[in-house]
């Protein structure tokens, strides 16, 4: 485990520019997606096993954290896809490690890009459900 | 030299299991981000929206089906490798792999359950 | 201290002690110690590549290599061994193939070879493709494959344990001392046969391209022992070293057609060496270089000339020639990578835009340790073996390199002759005992060690090596006369003084103490500085790579023979000498 | 110029904890090479100072260490790289995932048991014919990038995934087996890919590329693991 605390400080330190920014992004959106997939699939199956519970649950999406979670989980999943997608592909080409630091700044662009409609679409729900709703009070 | 040498047809396997639903996830996660934070918000979606409009046509009980599947077996290898990265420990690292894949089946079952059980509300079964 | 008992003992994991290694460890219990991991070695930094006629690409015997090497060493190498040397080549180079050593290759699969210096055809005198290669990595490529074939038949490595001393008993040797360098402690390890391929003593000069670790280990602690070294007065300085830096530039690359060039462009060859010009041999180019330099023909009045390996350039002169090779760019960067790497990164030239400043820098000891052809260590005058002391590689004198040595030649010589000492030592090993330890066989030099670890004089390492290091360069160089290594040996035994009364070491502990190692191998380099200006001093011609302007011409009547450095009881230096093998070549004037 | 050196110091003899100590260099030359000015402390200011070294010109991979922040062959990196005007810093410390034993020394012995793990040695019982085995030169280029390696390490230490878990056998380990995996007269191929298909074999490389960047020899590592990966895939 002491490894885990070293790898994230010397991630930090080692000037290991794009390739291992892009691995550690991948690695923490591929582990928070997962998290928020397993409750996500949890409290989805109340739908079944506990109808009430699931209002409860998605009540619960709609207080202010979530809201910001749903953020951050968009933004890790189109990162976590678009650089798996990379990857994938500079695993399939070997060739590409020529152009390796490109393609990974492409991806990074690649997910602004795509986020940035999302970021400003969810901006919108948000707003609206706390203006309209009033649980921006809670 | 002798004989056949003894492959780890496992890692290789998921390896290339990692690539292979990646690709395929594309697709179905992004299309499920769309759909439910997109063009319809939490605001919106309640156990009404999920049973009426969802899981009352079985194309989206597929759709959902193979969201769970691949990115769950994806999603927990992945934590697999990364157990493997940290923990050291032979027992640690033991407990919690199969730990997770307790963890997994459990959440697959429940999620499988949930889809197959969920019965379609008889207004709409009833429509022709 | 720890003992350790194996038949077999091998000193130093270049190219030679590899070599050897696999040999014995085939038969008999082999340990190799060496003070570097083994791909560590300075063999592999060799580039041009391995001689050897195989003749893959043009006509080619081995009798033709042997006469270069005999006329290459201005007539001092043994014939005999030449001979044998040159034969043995061939099979050689082929063994390493069959370890699979990846040389480059021609267009029908075989060994791709490359012109050489003083490499000729004997018939029309033309340079001759003779240089077996894998780029200019030839030396990275034998030591890999060596320590490969030496991992797979489970060699035992002793890595990074510094060899001492050498233990003798009743004049017999009995095993060698070594210090363990990660933890300070004291090693012997008791053999019947004990190999030395301890490598080079570039070290002793200023510019140089041999390793910081090249420093003479083994012949020094030979020598103390009583051990004569042959032939010191004989180093080589290659012609073309990265200016100020030493680093040197292969002769591949004038094998590969790139031409020397004074200040104002002229191609000076032309002048010393009419017939292979820019491959002359090594001696005679350094030479032309330093004349061209004093004539104020330097680059911009300065220190060095231009080696120009732009394909224009290249190109022009095949022309000239009449030849119709032709290389471009691309060529340039597949024969000769990492030289192109080492000029970009150091000096920030790229050449195959512009020309790269060079100046001779001190490259190989022509001379060592004494042996005959099974690498057996010869003791006197009348070669009598001393059973059970091995030596090969570039710390060993066989002698196939005379007053100087062939391109290509050393790496040929560490796998011929360090196959020999292997299978030697097996022989031997087989019907030899063990001679005894004596009583604390490593107390003597624990002695000396405790009191470099703990010398609080004045003198840092650095600063005394410093100064022989211009000593050895100002007087026992390129050039000689009498007055300057007269000055030499005076001024080296008053730095020796120094390192017995005034040295002072910073680190007392034990753990990786390099300072302590560097105070320890700076004693033998300035034994070997004294060796080798007293052996120059001594010979009063000019021979090979022993240039005197007060001797100017060879003397074949009273200096056709080899020098034997002792040590004297009381220190001094006592010098005997044996006479050459002569077979079918009679010495004869020297013209490339 | 004048440049401070900033280095990472420990002497298991004396001191509890590594510790960082700054020297002063005045007269320093733009293409003096850090391991120059490593002498130069070690030389004129203080001999205790431990590293390995020997070559001096990029070949023998001795001096593979941390310069500010990136592994890199203290003979290859010259002062020119690091600083522009005519003062400033460089930071020095050892390689990372391998145990310190001494200021910039660190244990190999976890290095090299990976690399003979790989069988990192040609391997061809047949018969060999008189001369030469004939290899095209084609063949010979599929894996000349892997002869080049000189172990030095630089690139399995800086990889993300052995300072993770020091059981992966780390890129140097993947680009010697490559070297024989590939080459056309070697008959072990097999057998190292099999080795190199467990748990600590190639998967664990996560395509970082840190390794590339790092090599000292240009290796294209990744490439070469890469290669490795499919041809694995392909039996
Ligand atoms: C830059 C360069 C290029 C060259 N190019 C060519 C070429 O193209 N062709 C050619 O034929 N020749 C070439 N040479 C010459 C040739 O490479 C060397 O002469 C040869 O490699 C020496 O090999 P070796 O085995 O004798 O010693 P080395 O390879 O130098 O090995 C010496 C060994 O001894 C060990 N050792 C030393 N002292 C001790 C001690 N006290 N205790 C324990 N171990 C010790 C070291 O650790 C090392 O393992 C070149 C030389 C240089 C410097
Ligand atoms: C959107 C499409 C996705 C693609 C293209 C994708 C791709 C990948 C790839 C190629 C890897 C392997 C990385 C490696 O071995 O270096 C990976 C790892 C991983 N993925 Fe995904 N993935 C996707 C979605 C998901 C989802 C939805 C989850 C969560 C359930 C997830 C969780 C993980 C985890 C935890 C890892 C391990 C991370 C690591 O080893 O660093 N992924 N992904
Ligand atoms: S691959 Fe490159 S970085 Fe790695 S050990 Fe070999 S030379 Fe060094
Ligand atoms: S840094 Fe490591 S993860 Fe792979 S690409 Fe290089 S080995
Ligand atoms: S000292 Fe040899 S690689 Fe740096």
């Amino acid at each position: 485990m002491s490894t885990l605390v070293m790898t994230v400080r010397e991630v930090l330190r080692y000037r290991g520019k794009e390739g291992q920014l892009a691995w550690i992004g991948h690695r923490l959106a591929g582990l928070g997606t997962l998290l928020f997939f397993v409750i996500h699939v949890i409290d989805t199956s109340w739908v079944y096993f506990w109808p009430a519970g699931y209002e409860h649950a998605i009540a619960l999406y709609r207080s202010r954290p979530f809201l910001i979670g749903e953020l951050f989980l968009v933004l890790a999943v189109i990162y976590h896809g678009v650089n798996g997608l990379r990857v994938a592909l500079m695993d399939w080409k070997p060739r590409l490690w020529a152009r390796q630091r490109e393609l990974t700044l492409a991806a990074f662009v690649l997910t602004a890009v795509l986020y940035a409609p999302a970021f400003v679409i969810m901006m919108g729900h948000i707003i609206n459900a706390w203006s309209a709703t009033g649980v921006a009070a809670r | 030299m002798t004989g056949t040498p003894s492959y780890n047809r496992f890692e290789t396997l998921a390896w290339r299991y990692m690539r292979l639903s990646g690709v395929l996830i594309i697709p179905l996660v992004f299309g499920h981000l769309a759909i439910v934070h997109l063009i319809n918000s939490v605001a919106t979606i309640d156990y009404q929206w999920v049973v009426e409009t969802r899981w009352a046509y079985l194309g989206w009980r597929l759709y959902d089906a193979f969201l769970l599947w691949f990115a769950g077996l994806h999603g927990f290898n992945g934590l697999r490798t990364v157990i493997n990265d940290y923990v050291h420990n032979r027992t640690a690292n033991r407990v919690l792999n199969y730990g997770a894949a307790l963890f997994l089946i459990l959440v697959l079952a429940l999620g499988s359950i949930a889809l197959i059980g969920t019965p379609i509300p008889e207004a709409l079964a009833n429509l022709p | 201290m720890k003992v350790h008992q194996f038949d077999a003992v091998i000193v130093g994991a270049g190219g030679a002690g590899l070599m050897a290694a696999l040999y014995a460890s085939r038969e008999i219990k082999t340990a190799v110690i060496s003070k570097l991991y083994p791909t560590r070695s300075h063999t592999g930094a060799a580039q041009g590549g391995i001689g050897a006629a195989l003749g893959n690409h043009e006509e080619d015997h081995w009798e033709w290599h042997a006469f270069d090497t005999v006329k290459g060493s201005d007539y001092l190498a043994d014939q005999d061994a030449v001979d044998l040397f040159c034969q043995e080549a061939i099979e050689a180079v082929i063994e390493l193939e069959h370890m699979g050593l990846p040389f480059d290759r021609t267009p029908e699969g075989k060994i791709s070879q490359r012109p050489f210096g003083g490499h000729t055809n004997n018939e029309t005198g033309r340079p001759v493709r003779r240089a077996c290669h894998a780029a200019d990595r030839t030396g990275h490529m034998i030591l890999q494959t060596l320590y490969q074939q030496c991992i797979k038949n489970n060699v035992n490595f002793f890595d990074e344990f510094h060899v001492v001393d050498l233990i003798m008993n009743d004049g017999r040797p009995a095993g060698v001392v070594a210090v363990e360098i990660g933890t300070g402690e004291v090693h012997v390890f008791h053999a019947k046969a004990i190999l030395f391929a301890t490598g080079g003593w570039g070290k002793v000069w200023q510019i140089t391209s041999n390793a910081h670790t090249l420093t003479g280990d083994g012949n020094a602690i030979l020598f103390r022992r009583g051990i004569p070294l042959e032939d010191m007065e004989f180093f080589q300085f290659h012609p073309t070293g990265i200016y100020r830096l030493g680093i040197l530039i292969t002769e591949g690359v004038r094998g590969e057609g790139g031409v020397l060039l004074n200040d104002k462009g002229e191609r000076f060859m032309e002048r010393y060496a009419p017939s292979i010009k820019d491959l002359a041999s090594r001696d005679v180019v350094s030479r032309a270089i330093y004349l061209e330099i004093k004539e104020g023909r330097g680059i911009n009045g300065k220190g060095y000339v231009h080696l120009d390996i732009r394909p224009e350039t290249v190109n022009k002169y095949f022309a000239e020639e009449g030849s119709d090779r032709r290389i471009d760019r691309e060529y340039v960067e597949s024969k000769l990578p990492d030289i192109l790497d080492f000029c970009r990164t150091y000096i920030g030239i790229d050449p195959v835009e512009e020309p790269m400043p060079v100046q001779p820098t001190a490259h190989y000891g022509m001379g060592g340790i004494p042996t005959n052809i099974h690498g057996e260590v010869v003791i006197d005058e009348n070669n009598t073996v001393l059973p059970g002391l091995y030596a090969a590689g570039e710390c060993a004198c066989v002698s196939v390199h005379g007053a100087n040595r062939l391109g290509t030649n050393s790496l040929t010589d560490l796998i011929v002759f360090g196959r020999r000492g292997g299978q030697a030592m097996v022989e031997y090993c087989k019907q030899a005992d063990f001679v005894p330890l004596p009583e604390n066989p490593a107390g003597e030099v624990e002695a000396e060690l405790e009191r470099l670890r703990n010398a609080s004089g004045k003198t840092r390492v650095a600063d005394l090596r410093a100064e022989m290091q211009e000593v050895m360069s100002d007087y026992v160089g390129v050039f000689r006369l009498e007055e300057g290594m007269a000055k030499a040996v005076e001024e080296i035994r008053e730095l020796k003084e120094r390192y017995a009364t005034d040295l002072h070491v910073d680190d007392r502990g034990n753990v990786f103490n390099y300072d302590l190692l560097e105070a320890w191998e700076l004693g033998a380099l300035l034994d070997i500085a004294e060796v080798t200006a007293v052996s120059a001093l001594a010979r009063k011609e000019s021979r090979g790579a022993h240039s005197r302007d007060d001797y100017p011409k060879r003397d074949d009547v009273n200096w056709l023979k080899h020098t034997l450095a002792y040590q004297k009881p009381d220190g001094g230096i006592e010098l005997k000498y044996k006479p050459v093998v002569i077979t079918k070549y009679q010495p004869k004037e020297r013209v490339y | 110029m004048e440049i401070t050196l900033r280095i990472r110091r420990y002497n298991p003899e004396v001191d509890e904890k590594p510790y960082w100590a700054e020297y002063t260099l005045e007269n320093v030359e733009r293409t003096d090479r850090v391991l120059d000015l490593l002498h130069r402390v070690k030389w004129e200011i203080d001999g205790t100072l431990s590293f390995r070294r020997s070559c001096a010109h990029g070949v023998c991979g001795s001096d593979a260490m941390r310069i500010n922040g990136m592994n890199l062959l203290a003979c290859k990196a010259l002062v020119k790289d690091f600083v522009k005007g005519a003062k400033g810093r460089i930071q020095v410390e050892p390689i990372l995932g391998l145990p310190v034993i001494k200021d910039l020394i660190v244990d190999m012995d976890t290095f090299f048991e990976h690399y003979r793990t790989v069988m990192p040695y040609f391997i061809n019982d047949e018969e060999p014919p008189e001369r030469e085995r004939l290899q095209s030169p084609e063949e010979r280029a599929i894996f000349d990038e892997s002869t080049k390696c000189i172990l030095c390490a630089a690139c399995t230490t800086s990889c993300p995934s052995f300072w993770a878990n020091e059981t992966y056998l780390g890129p140097a380990a993947i680009v010697q087996a490559h070297r024989f995996i590939f080459d056309s007269r070697d008959q072990a191929a097999s057998e190292r890919l099999a080795i190199l298909s467990e748990e600590n074999g190639v998967w664990r490389c996560r395509t970082i590329y840190n390794c590339t960047m790092a090599c000292p020899r240009e290796i294209p590592i990744t490439q070469l693991i890469a290669e490795v990966k499919k041809e694995i895939g392909r039996r």
